[in-house]
């Protein structure tokens, strides 16, 4: 395992840390927590927007705290959960009295953790509701199951939500726009290589010289497939075909396209996917009114991407070119 | 038989040493169907319980499992945080000021662990969880009551959990996984198995290093 | 060699495409070219600021194009300078009328087919200014050899030299700042792994499971020594102390700080490595005006990542912090 | 000794053939001190130039050897692109409209090459750059004139590569490494190598193969 890091257990206190240093006027973090929340947190009269879950993920979450986008990330062990108490803290710090939407990706760790938080709040008196995203069409959508996995279209849920919670909107207006982009953002994932957990010190999985994982999770759980090695247009294609299915996406309708990548894989070869995703969606005469390349939802040093694709109604197109200022994500 | 303070820590201790000793068994489990932390989660987690109630002095079972519960709840994260937190807090509300408690009394507590196990997960036998393990053990201790024989128990566990491995998972983590989580033990049935084979042993007065 | 490609030979101008069809409102492609230059250029009456080198090191440069920073980017080949024709196509189409300046790293080749692209542009009667970066102090500064490598600093050459021109300042006070730029930011880097380039289909060197390359350039090219691997607080001491002695900083002083990621080091590890950096500052008294965490000069998939210190007076310091609108650079 | 428009078409050629055959091995000399492409670099710039060449008819060798620099100039970029373009295109201004030339003009021609080298490059004898090789090399052309022994002239290409291991470099790419890039041949030394030798083949009379 070749990390630049100090203690394999102290990985998530010491990130947090130097985040701190490193943009003290942005944020700050709640004392004895791994809590990061907007410097100017509680903003009064406005709805508190809380995300979170296992690190590792970075810049998810706490990169997107900030104006236009949250109020608070929790951060949890290496792909754990953080626990109630941590969530909870979150809650109350960035409450500013108009409630606090949570973020949820669909784990059955963060979903619990959430929930037993939000029960500690209601507690306490502090109105919360709870979104849960879960975008990855990799995974079978049934409700006999734990559904499908919270992605990268997760961080266009803390863009929209937080444009209009910024715009003075009530908890349930709020709430109710993070559940339209959650119905109509879906990813899929990909990936070459495994990342190693600090504290484990060994990959999660194997992959031979020859071959990916198709539909790959963000903690490397295995995907749906394990497939010769292909290239770059025929990821894109597949990916992006399987999403676009299942969003049953029309002519002419807008949309906006991410292409995340997972930690190691270049720029350069997500700028390679995205010409083959935007040839596509314009053979399809779908419109992309924006694209967003970069790592936005990553799981370590794993190389692979996600390509996710969001239906824009007039609301939505609206909200996402609203002015957003957090350390990954400007508008 | 009769189960107090002293064999709950008992219980405790030992599981911790099993699960610290299985850490990277634990861990490679989940890493074929999850993400590769359950051995990590339950070793920090117990550690953190083992730490918590070493200097303690406790008066009644119920502030006893308290803590070990709230411990795991604020310690452990993840989907056996809350499951295995939830499920020792339920525990202790059953045993609220209760000093010792025979083996009838032990199975209706474990009882309302699995009920907090099941309203906080969802999950029904055969989904290929913890629940697996944990409803057939219940049921043998509240069948058997004041009879129940410990190596009985460790028999059920470790078969029960074996049988996870034919399962499909349909709830946590590797139910992405779909068909692909066939052929593997699940890690949380495998963590309850270590649970109870702790408490049997304990049941049975073995002796044990702390 | 695991990339999202598809063919090796092709990858600098299937990432322009990608490039352009993800921003055609911020970056246009001269046609037949490798060049991206502002949708809205030339600007008139601006100095038009033009960089650029082999690709394989995204953002840079393309991603540093925009309002505030630079005018146009020429690709080469992955780590392979760009011709002069391509780099005159630049400088032709960014023109304003009031100059050119050439942001060039110093590297043999990119000195030499800059310096030929600004004869070519001179012989058709454009003013063209030309500053050579120079910040790597893993290299010793020598008279009788090629000198410093230049690398990440670079991103606050255009920065600072970008908001300036953006002001409407000449070329000679545009040039002038660059150079006083130049004078004040050193860096150096390390590697844990090596990169591919993808024509190549090998890694340029070997590092064993326990080695590490400290003062890597950024192609791939050996650094001063291979040690032991070291954790990242020993390894921000290095880099830190040896860049600090060379600017001779003293208390006090004012600096804006880039930790940057070769490619495929978590921006957890950046972190975790800026936390030492702002401790050791601290102690010695350093005032941290910003800090700039994240990837701006990277080396395709290369694990690793450099430290960069600008030394700040009143002139950079307003300059640094003036709006900036850039794929990599928002401000 | 006469070279013409053939003579240099088979020299490039045959310089195309050797470059494409080392191409790996050009570049695992640049990966030892420099950035690994020097062979991609220079089997990519001479693929261009025999495209351009092939199906042009060249009255002179001064238009021929313009089209070499300017198609390196334009198609290489790195270091050699520039050096190796600016030699040819100097070597081209020296052979304007001439149609033949013997061994003294030949010599007195990449003698200006070997000046463009120069103030492109400012490396000096020495400094383990293609100066290595040229220089010398040069030399013994402008001495011998029309007695000139091409498998003299390959010993010395030969000879002065190797020589160029020990050198400490101080320009270019492989300058960075200071004393660390002793040791190794010099990938520029190698490629220029690579050119006399394939001139003197030519020279010689050797047929080939296209
Ligand atoms: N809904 C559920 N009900 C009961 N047990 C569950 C449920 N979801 C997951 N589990 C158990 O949790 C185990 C995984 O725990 P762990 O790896 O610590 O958490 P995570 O999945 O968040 O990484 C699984 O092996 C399974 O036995
Ligand atoms: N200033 C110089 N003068 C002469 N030759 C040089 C000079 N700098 C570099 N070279 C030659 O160029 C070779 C490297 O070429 P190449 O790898 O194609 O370019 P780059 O170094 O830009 O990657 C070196 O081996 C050396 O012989
Ligand atoms: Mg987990
Ligand atoms: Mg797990
Ligand atoms: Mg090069
Ligand atoms: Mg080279």
């Amino acid at each position: 395992m070749k990390k630049l890091i100090n203690d394999p257990n102290q990985v998530v206190m010491e990130m947090l840390e130097g985040m701190v240093l490193a943009h003290p006027g942005k944020l700050k973090q709640i004392p004895d927590t791994t809590v990061l929340v907007r410097s100017e947190a509680p903003v009064e009269g406005k709805v508190g927007l809380v995300s979170g879950g296992g690190s590792g993920h970075e810049p998810s979450h706490a990169g997107f705290v900030g104006k236009g986008m949250l109020d608070g990330a929790v951060s949890g062990e290496v792909f754990t959960s953080p626990t109630p108490d941590q969530i909870f803290e979150a809650i109350k710090a960035v409450n500013g009295g108009k409630g606090v939407l949570l973020i949820i990706k669909n784990y059955t760790g963060d979903v619990m953790n959430f929930e037993m938080a939000a029960e500690m709040a209601e507690a306490e008196g502090i109105n919360v509701a709870k979104v849960v995203v879960n975008d990855d069409v990799a995974v079978e959508d049934s409700l006999y199951t734990s559904g499908r996995r919270g992605i990268a279209g997760t961080v266009f849920v803390h863009k929209i939500a937080g444009a209009l919670a910024e715009q003075g909107a009530s908890l349930e207006e709020v709430e109710a726009v993070a559940n339209k982009v959650i119905k109509y953002v879906k990813s899929m994932g990909m990936a070459l290589t495994p990342c190693i957990v600090p504290a484990a010190g060994e990959p999660g999985f194997q992959l031979g010289d020859e071959e990916m994982e198709i539909g790959m999770g963000i903690h490397g759980e295995p995907g749906i497939e394990k497939t010769k090695i292909q290239v770059a247009d025929q990821v894109a294609e597949t990916l992006l075909m399987k999403v676009v299915d299942d969003l049953q996406l029309k002519e002419s309708e807008k949309v906006a396209v991410m292409i995340n990548g997972l930690g190691a894989t270049p720029l350069m070869e997500l700028y390679i996917v995205n010409k083959k995703v935007a040839e596509i969606l314009q053979e399809k005469n779908v419109k992309i009114h924006d694209t967003f390349v970069g790592e936005f939802m990553t799981s370590l040093e794993m190389a692979g991407c996600s390509i996710s694709i969001l239906r824009l109604d007039n609301q939505l197109l609206e909200l996402l070119d609203a002015s957003a200022d957090t350390l990954a994500f400007k508008r | 038989m009769l189960f107090d303070v002293s064999g709950a820590k008992h219980w405790i201790v030992r599981l911790n040493q099993k699960l610290q000793e299985q850490k990277k068994y634990l861990t490679s489990l989940d890493q074929a169907i999850g993400d590769g932390d359950h051995g990590l989660n339950m070793a920090r987690g117990f550690q953190e319980v083992v730490l918590k109630i070493h200097d303690t002095e406790y008066k009644d079972l119920g502030t006893f499992f308290k803590d070990v519960g709230m411990t795991l709840i604020l310690k452990v994260g993840g989907a056996s945080g809350p499951l295995y937190g939830t499920a020792f807090l339920k525990f202790s509300m059953e045993l609220k000021e209760k000093k010792e408690i025979n083996g009838i009394e032990l199975g209706e507590a474990l009882s309302a662990a699995l009920e907090g196990i099941r309203s906080r997960g969802r999950a029904q036998l055969g989904d290929k969880t913890i629940v697996d393990v944990w409803e057939p053990v219940v049921d043998l201790m509240m069948s058997e009551g004041e009879n129940l024989n410990p190596d009985e128990l460790i028999r059920l566990a470790n078969e029960k959990m074996e049988d996870t491995k034919d399962m499909e998972a349909k709830k946590g983590r590797a139910a992405y996984l779909g068909k692909r989580s066939i052929g593997h033990i699940d890690p949380g049935a495998t963590s309850s198995m270590y649970l109870f084979e702790a408490l049997a042993e304990v049941l049975k007065g073995e002796s044990y290093e702390e």
